[in-house]
């Protein structure tokens, strides 16, 4: 055990599998030597070279286009989108390309990629470098979606969905980049693809992914204090989707609440909640509860930006609401 | 750039004219309601394109097409019945019956697969460009497209990485003057598009597309170029002889521009070159195409004796084989529904 | 009251508003001369010039982006795109742009513009040419989304959009152009946002939208003769929602179906299964049922094509096991 | 193209100089923790290509900026309290604190706005051409960007569309030779950008940042074109002086290059040119820099004794006023949660 940020276990990650599978490459704006707008890819240039961390001119459909010709003629591209909030310029090589590339030509060849971004409040980044945008890639058929909330996911899923035979979107959230946790590299990893429960309590299960999981312990932890004790699950990959591990535990408490930082429209809260709501309809005892941001952009004023989206304090507060 | 032909016009010809043959084939399979909808787009006087750059292509090389891809693919080598009963949306076809006339692809012969978003399947090319040099392929990528997609950001993209990385990419703009009703005029100011190329630092060169040998020559020239690390651009200028899709009837462009365009032949120059150069008589031409007709009526009736694909199939290939799949609606609404068994 | 079909209520619409508001114009490809790939902007260019109906390049983020520098500035541009699976190029300028402008500059000015496409299966065009991605736009705040089921309300939906101070996401269904109906255009129009009742049936509440809504009509007349009968909500616009109407009639049912031609997961489909199971919950005798398209491409084969979205039949069977 | 100056240089001295020391300010106030984050991009090194081009806009003129756009927004005419306010995420902000450093944007003075992602802003300058053509408004739209957006494919798109509908626009790259840490010809084969702009019909030219005078006179000459509907590109010459953003401290290129690069400062070639040529004297200017400095030394006290917005009013303008508003997530928990009560 040792400590470690979630950083620096993303850039363990694609250090020790670029060791172990040299046809993956990183390809994207700044990953080489510059080391990454956050730092992942930082000095990776140095062990792997610029022929494997390739920077990339400002051409995001292009990165994702060439990513996906590339994992379909030998080599296993990791491209990187600097922040998720561009994926609205690449959605068509991502959603028309290389999610439906396999099921288009009947299966012949898929297209063996990793997706790497970051999404989420926490910089005073504006509406245009603060979204999460999740909702749109877990509502295109094709694509696998992970979302890691501690520092050993950070390591084991990157590691896992670098060995994934169809296209894997990877998003990692801004604000936990410098959170420090004690981490075992060498465990067995979580199977991908199973939620984590990352505390039990039987009043009440809350089912969160990525930084609200963090979130959702604190607030569980606070609730505890006042007796109310909460289950946490982590999803950890939204495609797919653990439903199994949740079905469990809110037939068990019967009280449920799903938090996403994602606006709450028509997004990842709106599946969870729907899904719980249509599968334990028979255990439920109030309604499932949508914990969610705002449907408004992002504000560049701190205030604003917090205020728009869940955190602690509101989901205890909300928590306390349901069982009071 | 050499543009002296060095190859055998015949074997072009006959290229050229199962390419033809196949798509009057296509517009009859549509005719008789056996192909899967209407968007079927026909690459009818612009065959030498597909022959002269694929005649060049080595086995290891790959593509990308856009939406008009039947005459490449062919010239690449499909086997004509499987495209057919893809086209047709049947089990046999390339694809299952999942992709179509837009989608059809085949890595056996390195098609990387035509595309229905116009530019969609151009950077795929840069990466399979970026493959080639980094795990020592040996092969060129080339994307096919229309003259419509020299107006898609996405093009220059792929054009600047292709030229900053010294990629084995070449990419080839089938002109056919018009995008659907817009004619090439219509839709930008400067149609030099080889000035584009090179303002990327691409090489770049238009040819005309009458004569099959010419395209093949340039396409030899800048394909050489491409696989030693200078990615290149290649403008064929051709003509579309019909619509758009099947159901286009082309109001939009007069007969009189029409009849001129369609004298802008390649098949029937190359056919005429052939006999005037004595390199074929008459007789032995017609024969060859007696028997490319008769390859390609076997086409309609292997697809019209094709099977729908079965429904469940449609759950299969959205994932890897073994990878979890996706619940059918009904599944999930009878669990929702059999709660009270819980 | 006269027959007409959708895209001629459609054209209609154009017309007269374009001949009222001289700031109308339209801007798309195949608009003006070619008259639309379906039809719908047939000789209109001769009304109204090809000034006012500009064929553009195929260029769609330039095309959409365009839109939002002339509705800054004084036009009121109709943007369309051909197929609205070509969204995936134009997120950036649509999500980023046309809907964050007014928040993120403080309400000083709005983007007053319609991007006009058209959606959904019905014509064997394949896996990027079939797509309902009313999902992305219903996720995305900032933009209004109407989506006509009928003749009646292609004509007038197109109308008010053509009023609202905001971007409005106009989405035809391809399927529908053809469908006749008798109208009065001269009536007075359903007010923008309220969803329509087009049955009342106190067995059953079917939630829904577009072409799915001439289904769900034809399956409750199916049950009708097996005695079943099914209220039938026409939602119209999911943004603005009307869930007050919703809420009215399925606490007053107790049971509810939600359809969407969209793919299941994280989609329109959830946010009304999710809306309806959280403010409904005691009046719920049994789960909210999605009916939605599977979570799949679409394929080119008529028969997987129309086997993986909601039909007439679909919809009936469903409904007969929810009340047997 | 006429390249002898003609304009008033100890104006443009003044445009110039304000902006350096506001950016100056910018900086300090992030050191003091009182900016919305740490995104500032500062644009010194480049104040000639804000001032030059600036300067030739009349006041019905449009444009858009990229993510470095303070120095565009002053030398239009902007208020640098509300301004600094604004990258200080306060109320009394251009934009309330909702926009903040990327997202300012004055209606009032044609600012159609900043823009956080590159080439973002591009295309809205063709549609406001589009407006200033048919409604007769006799405006020309600019688009500044920097030379990373020069490999955006939306540009290539926007360019098209000024030329092919002849429409009064015109696109000014800033090329300050870095995007973030990738220096210009470590994204592009060749960086002779106006061939890129002839290529699609504009006209185009490159032209040295360091003196002003020889921006604005390339400025004038493609600003009249562009009035009369022939757009155009220009590219300027310049350095970015300091890192990419606040945090970045530039380690991927040298001391040696910096120094070098920052020879190239238009403001002090612009204050030795005015002394030089006895237009100004030395007290003077440094009066008019004190003056400048104290104006700019003001906008800080604004930000700070300013308040950030209040909570409630991140629901107002995502819509229309009297439009149907976002619910917030709290009302909503609270209805559902209300239900004992129905
Ligand atoms: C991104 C995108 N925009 C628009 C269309 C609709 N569309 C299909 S083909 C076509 C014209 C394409 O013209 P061109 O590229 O010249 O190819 P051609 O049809 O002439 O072979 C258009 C506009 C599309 N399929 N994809
Ligand atoms: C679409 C997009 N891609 C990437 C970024 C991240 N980013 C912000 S500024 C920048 C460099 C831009 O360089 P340039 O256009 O030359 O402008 P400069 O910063 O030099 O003024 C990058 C990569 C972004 N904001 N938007
Ligand atoms: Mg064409
Ligand atoms: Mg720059």
């Amino acid at each position: 055990m040792a400590a470690m940020t979630y950083r620096d276990a993303l850039r363990q990650a694609l250090d020790d599998a670029m060791k172990e599978d040299q046809s993956i490459v990183v390809m994207g704006e700044e990953v080489g030597r510059y080391g990454g707008a956050y730092g992942v890819t930082k000095d990776l240039i140095k062990t792997h070279g610029p022929e494997r961390l390739i920077d990339t001119p400002i051409s995001e459909p292009a990165i994702i286009g060439a990513a996906v010709g590339a994992a379909m003629t030998g080599l296993r591209p990791i491209a990187e989108l600097m922040y998720i909030d561009f994926l609205g310029m690449t959605m068509d090589q991502l959603a028309n390309q290389a999610a439906k590339i396999r099921y288009m030509f009947g299966g012949q060849i898929g297209v063996p990629m990793v997706l790497r971004t970051q999404g989420g409040t926490g910089r005073s980044a504006g509406a245009q470098h603060s979204q999460s945008l999740e909702g749109w890639v877990m509502h295109t058929p094709g694509l696998r979606l992970a979302m890691p909330a501690t520092v050993q996911d950070a390591y084991h899923l990157l590691r896992q969905s670098l060995t994934k035979p169809d296209p894997v979107v990877f998003i990692e959230h801004k604000a936990l980049y410098t959170r420090k946790e004690e981490v075992d590299l060498t465990s067995e990893p979580l199977p991908w693809g199973k939620a984590a429960v990352r505390r039990e309590g039987g009043d009440l299960v809350i089912v969160t992914y990525s930084r609200q999981v963090i979130y959702a312990l604190e607030a569980a932890q606070k609730l505890a204090a006042k007796g109310i004790e909460a289950t946490v699950i982590d999803l950890r990959t939204l495609n797919p989707l653990d439903f199994d591990t949740v079905r469990q535990h809110v037939e068990r408490v019967g009280k449920a609440m799903v938090v996403s930082e994602g606006v709450m429209t028509s997004g990842v809260a709106a599946e969870l909640a729907a899904r719980i709501s249509e599968e334990c309809f028979d255990f439920l005892e109030q309604p499932v509860v949508r914990v969610a941001g705002e449907d408004i952009p992002i504000s560049v004023s701190q205030e604003l930006e917090s205020g728009s989206v869940p955190s602690t304090s509101l989901i205890a507060e909300v928590a306390e609401k349901m069982l009071s | 750039m050499n543009l002296k032909p060095n190859t055998n016009l015949s074997s072009l010809y006959r290229t050229m004219r199962r390419i033809r043959t196949f798509e009057e084939r296509v517009g009859e399979l549509f005719i008789r309601g056996q192909s899967a909808g209407s968007m079927l787009h026909l690459s009818i006087g612009e065959e030498s394109s597909a022959a002269g750059v694929c005649a060049v292509m080595k086995p290891q090389d790959t593509f990308t097409t856009h939406h008009r891809g039947h005459g490449i693919f062919l010239a690449r080598g499909a086997d004509p019945k499987r495209m057919m009963a893809e086209i047709g949306g049947k089990e046999t076809g390339y694809c299952h019956g999942k992709g179509g006339s837009m989608h059809i692809a085949d890595m056996a012969l390195g098609h990387l697969g035509a595309n229905a978003i116009v530019g969609g399947g151009i950077p795929a090319v840069v990466g399979a460009g970026l493959s080639s040099k980094r795990l020592k392929q040996d092969s060129v990528s080339v994307a096919f497209f229309g003259d419509g997609a020299m107006q898609q950001g996405i093009l220059y993209e792929s054009m600047n990485m292709a030229a900053l990385w010294d990629l084995p990419v070449l990419f080839v703009c089938i002109n056919n003057q018009y995008g659907m009703g817009t004619r090439i005029d219509q839709a930008t100011r400067n149609t030099a598009f080889d000035q584009r190329a090179k303002a990327f630092g691409l090489n770049g060169t238009v040819v005309n597309g009458l004569d099959v040998e010419e395209v093949q020559a340039a396409a030899r020239w800048l394909m050489d170029e491409a696989r030693n690390g200078k990615p290149g651009f290649l403008s064929v200028e051709v003509y579309r002889f019909f619509g758009h899709a099947r159901m286009d009837k082309s109001p939009y462009r007069d007969e009189a521009e029409e009849l001129e365009g369609r004298k802008k032949d390649p098949v029937l120059f190359a056919r005429n070159k052939l006999i005037e150069t004595g390199l074929e008589t008459e007789p032995a031409l017609d024969e060859t195409d007696r028997t490319i007709a008769a390859e390609m009526d076997a086409t309609i009736d292997f697809t019209v004796e094709s099977k729908a694909p079965q429904l469940n199939t449609m759950f299969r290939d959205v994932y890897a084989v073994g990878e979890p799949e996706p619940e059918p609606v009904r599944t999930r609404i009878d669990r929702v529904l059999a709660r009270e068994d819980v």
